[in-house]
């Protein structure tokens, strides 16, 4: 339960988190319909978009997208849950809710993107994956854990980062990277509010209850050492979509340009370095008590 | 092909032979059970000879962490690990029900043990094996940090120690009170299981009734064998979400370890009183049978194809009555 | 998401203002092509000019492996290899039509080539490629011993000067003439991507019509990037076997590039017009761009799904009326 | 178009070929429901065997089995076609021509061997891959070329046999080993000589000239370096099962001691030894003329 030892400091970005809102008001940010999205990510930050599609066995599912792409001079695979802005862009896009397809997609990109040495960045912002009858026939549990399989042992930089609402195992299945990077307005949590209420407080209707005390914004994640880096939101980012989306890119590139000092795909240990960071970054993540001392 | 065998222990299967009548009715209940598949009343004691499987219809009871454990492990061969590391309420975590932390008490107390998985080393008909074991009891085997702690720590024991992983999977899904602490864990055991497989060492996960959420999402559905008990339900989310979200009726057997079978998941659907066998007969192929003990199953074990086509009592589940909750 | 860019070239595509009415209908055969999606009298001269792309409805109309060539290479830039690699008759293979060994002179008469394959080296945008080509009026782009032959002489030599390698793949099936011969072109083709992907070079594949059997069941479906042209048919067993065996009547858009496209199973359709910046994007990807040249492509390309909102006559593909071989 | 060096000599196999049959005669000798099958094969020539199920994203084929099991004091992986032997069991199994799910399942099979450096054994017997339409829904053609590209790359040594019918690439998608065996009465083909007939002679009762013509049979492929062994069935298979099925146990176990006698998986360059002449043992198939020279 400690910080990585390698993530830039808080004043290095300048900012510093002015909000006061509650957990609620931020998941509502975090899911506005105007809140930029992983393609609008993309759109701006990158150049030379190649989208890929399919999982090669069923489907291709658009609810989670990427391709090969130019990230500031570097080409990149990037992929991203993306919701729809309208209704007919949500029901192609199943509301940014992945089906198996979409995880089985993922992990062909991202050993598409260790076979070519080429980073990975993932934009996470989704409610979760598909709770469907037909996602169960074809395996999600096992699609989204074939996908955490491949990515904690993928062998390129990987960054990851929350810019919308990060959905419990459906938005864990693209966060396995050396970095996770968080919009001060996203939020980050193991089930939604509604459904944390419906469970525990028989009550949907505590939401609001439920957001506060589940301890899901990015400040919260930030001072238990689960994410690198809290992005500012001087305004909420639909407010100002080009501002939020470059400020993201500078704290994307920071990063990789970090990562990739020291990465160097031919070299053996570099790159056994890498994956036991990785390791050890999600190894230490938890809150237990032994023998009077707390881990 | 060849005879599938049977195996001496504590909680041999009965025979057909073995079978009594349902009418005598009026005993106290906690000497007699009512199976919830067929209907048949059955003795405690017999039920428990059995290894909690009906001699009726096969219906799968339910067993706790320790049942489990006495079950697969030779007598006296198990050892815990980590049995002292406890939870935490990092959260401060308040619900409808009151504090996490007086909750975790009360069911520490209630169950007898500190949490809802339990690690440990055994023997398998003499082969050493890393267990690990879910209790369903503890919380409905919600997976938080002391989940991802103690597999974490087994898991690195085995690369250490070059033994295979046994996990017995059960779950309701993810330990809510814990916030995102209790997702990260997937993250942990995946790390840890990535590691045991760069190691060549293999893990056999086994599914029991049921198993939801963040377990099978993890480590649990990317094992090296995939096995699950006959009857147990298994899938991402929990089937009231499912309804809820999809206003359909769920179709018959969703989400059953035959389901998941027919649909590619698993590998195989092992009758309670064969695991032992199944399990030693696999730590063989990958490692080796050790010095001086040989192969135990010298008569082979029938594909599991076969054995369906003569064990039909397996093949029809009755409607699902266990309802479990689940992640969305 | 940023403009799509129009290439500047032999083939540029029309736009929509030069389409022409269908009224002249007197006109020889061979300067009129009735277009077989809308039924459009095109003009051949216009229609070349096009790529031989329907200006009205997009129907991509059957290139031969030159047309493909010019349309992909820069000018001048493709040298041909292994042209003297000619077929053989190992089985002194006779069937109702005569022996094998005539027919291949017939064919290499007709044609002009000495087999279905071409192979060479080409540059894309002044990116060199190594650029393979079927050529179907060649007994249906059937895969012999030459092609195989010719295939891995390519590959090696893409790995030898580390160059990226565009397939072009278009068959009918096997060369049954070549017994197992043929066959086994499957392996040998494999086995020379598998060494360049060892060598983690990229290999794109471009699946036009019409493309089924050991083609599509080999190389040509694991490439690195998955590419088809709108409509082409892409299939393992050819439609009249499938629905000769399964008496079904097949639905609309069996096989079809957008039905691939829609199983998971190519990554993008492209219109013919933006296959070359999409490939030269590709191998700067990849191989970064080379020195001197900068990016070409400096507005980037638009996400495929972004292309089919906009692009929407490629979406509605009429019935298919290419009919083809296939293996069984 | 020469064989393999390192194959065993003929000699070496005791009995010398005996048959006169014609090419069409070994077609119903291969195609015989009696004619022992995979099943038959693992059931004697193995103990210990562990069925292994699914592809883990659709389904479980029947018709291509596979599992762990001990051949002649080794664990191993086995896998192979399997049809039945009354309509029920063909129905079940497809008459034994997979569907994307059983190469996804061979694929995934022969992934697993190689993480655990377990030979393979596979048995061919198959008229082919299935033709239907949701076979072509779901990839046919992609899940035998992912199984191709898998099996030649696979980093243990693996033996192939022809058992009975070896019908075109849902034949091959299990036959790129280091060796391939075949019983004198299989038969092995780039298309039924009945769908041959239909195309090139326009007429499908010219099924027996077609059969003859194609050089179908274990001696003609033996004849051309296709095979790597032919194994002699001095009378069909099916009259004398047992004997036919510890013969070729034999002639499996003599292959295997050889390869595994200079493989060890932890041995770089002896696995690269192992991939190069499977390389070379495929590169060199084919008949073609160039400048007056033959290939
Ligand atoms: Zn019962
Ligand atoms: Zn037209």
């Amino acid at each position: 339960m400690t910080q990585t030892d390698e993530t830039l400091s808080q004043e290095e970005t300048g900012t510093e988190p002015t909000a006061t809102l509650s957990a609620m008001d931020r998941v509502r940010l975090a899911r506005d319909p105007q809140r930029p999205a992983t393609l609008d990510y993309i759109g701006e930050l990158c150049s030379d978009f190649v989208e890929l599609r399919g999982d090669r066995s069923f489907g291709d599912d658009c609810a989670l997208i990427g391709g090969l792409a130019t990230f500031r001079g570097r080409s990149v695979m990037v992929m991203g849950h993306q919701g729809g802005t309208n209704t007919r862009e949500n029901i192609e896009r199943n509301f940014g809710m992945p089906r198996p397809e979409g995880f089985r997609k993922a992990r062909r990109l991202m050993r598409h993107a260790q076979k070519f040495s080429l980073p990975i960045l993932t934009f996470v912002d989704t409610s979760g994956a598909d709770p469907g009858i037909s996602s169960e026939e074809r395996g999600q549990a096992t699609a989204i854990a074939e996908c955490l399989m491949q990515m904690i042992g993928t062998r390129v930089p990987i960054i990851c980062t929350v810019i919308g609402e990060g959905g419990s195992g459906g938005a864990l299945a693209i966060s396995l990277g050396d970095r996770l990077l968080m919009l001060e307005n996203a939020v980050y949590a193991v089930a939604s509010p509604e459904a944390c209420a419906a469970i525990l407080w028989k009550d949907a209707s505590k939401a609001a209850e439920a957001a506060e005390t589940m301890r899901i914004t990015a400040a919260d994640l930030d001072r238990f050492g689960i994410i690198d880096e809290l992005i500012p939101e001087p305004v909420p980012a639909h407010e100002a979509p080009r501002d939020t989306i470059y400020t993201v890119g500078d704290r994307i590139a920071a990063h990789l340009d970090m990562l990739c000092a020291t990465f160097d795909p031919d070299d053996d240990a570099g790159v056994h370095d890498l994956l036991d960071r990785r390791y050890s970054k999600f190894r230490k993540i938890g809150a237990w008590s032994e023998a009077g001392t707390e881990g | 092909m060849r005879n599938f065998f049977q195996r001496q222990g504590k909680f041999r299967p009965l025979s057909k032979g073995d079978e009594r009548s349902a009418e005598q009715q009026q005993i106290p209940e906690d000497l007699w059970v009512k199976c919830p598949k067929c209907g048949e009343l059955l003795y405690s004691r017999e039920l428990e000879r059995n290894a909690r499987v009906c001699p009726k219809c096969s219906h799968h009871f339910r067993l706790s962490a320790r049942e489990r454990i006495s079950l697969l492990a030779d007598s006296d061969s198990f050892q815990e690990w980590d049995s002292t590391v406890s939870p935490q309420d990092p959260l401060k975590f308040v619900d409808g029900q009151g504090p996490y932390d007086e909750k975790i008490v009360k069911t520490q107390k209630k169950t007898g043990e500190t949490e809802s998985l339990i690690t440990g080393s055994a023997r398998i008909n003499g082969r050493p094996v890393v267990m690990v074991v879910a209790e369903f009891n503890f919380l409905g085997a919600s997976m938080g940090s002391v989940w991802g702690e103690k597999m974490a720590r087994a898991v690195e024991r085995a690369v250490e120690e070059r033994m295979p992983v046994l996990t017995v999977n059960a779950s309701g899904g993810a330990r809510m009170h814990e916030g995102l602490f209790s997702l990260m864990q997937m993250a942990k055991t995946i790390a840890a299981f990535h590691r045991l497989g760069e190691n060549r060492l293999p893990h056999f996960s086994l599914l029991v009734d049921p198993c939801y959420g963040g377990v099978p999402a993890s480590y649990a559905t990317v094992a090296d064998v995939m096995i699950a008990e006959p009857g147990a339900l298994i899938g991402f989310a929990g089937q009231r979400v499912i309804e809820q979200v999809t206003r359909q009726k769920l179709p018959e057997g969703f989400q059953t370890a035959e389901f998941l079978l027919e649909h590619g998941m698993i590998d195989q659907i092992v009758d309670r009183g064969n695991l032992r066998d199944l399990i030693s007969t696999l730590i063989d192929h990958y490692l080796g049978a050790p010095q001086g003990l040989g192969s135990y199953s010298a008569n082979g074990l029938r594909s599991a194809t076969e054995l369906e086509q003569t064990v039909t009592v397996v093949d029809t589940p009755g409607p699902a009555t266990t309802t479990t909750g689940g992640m969305s």
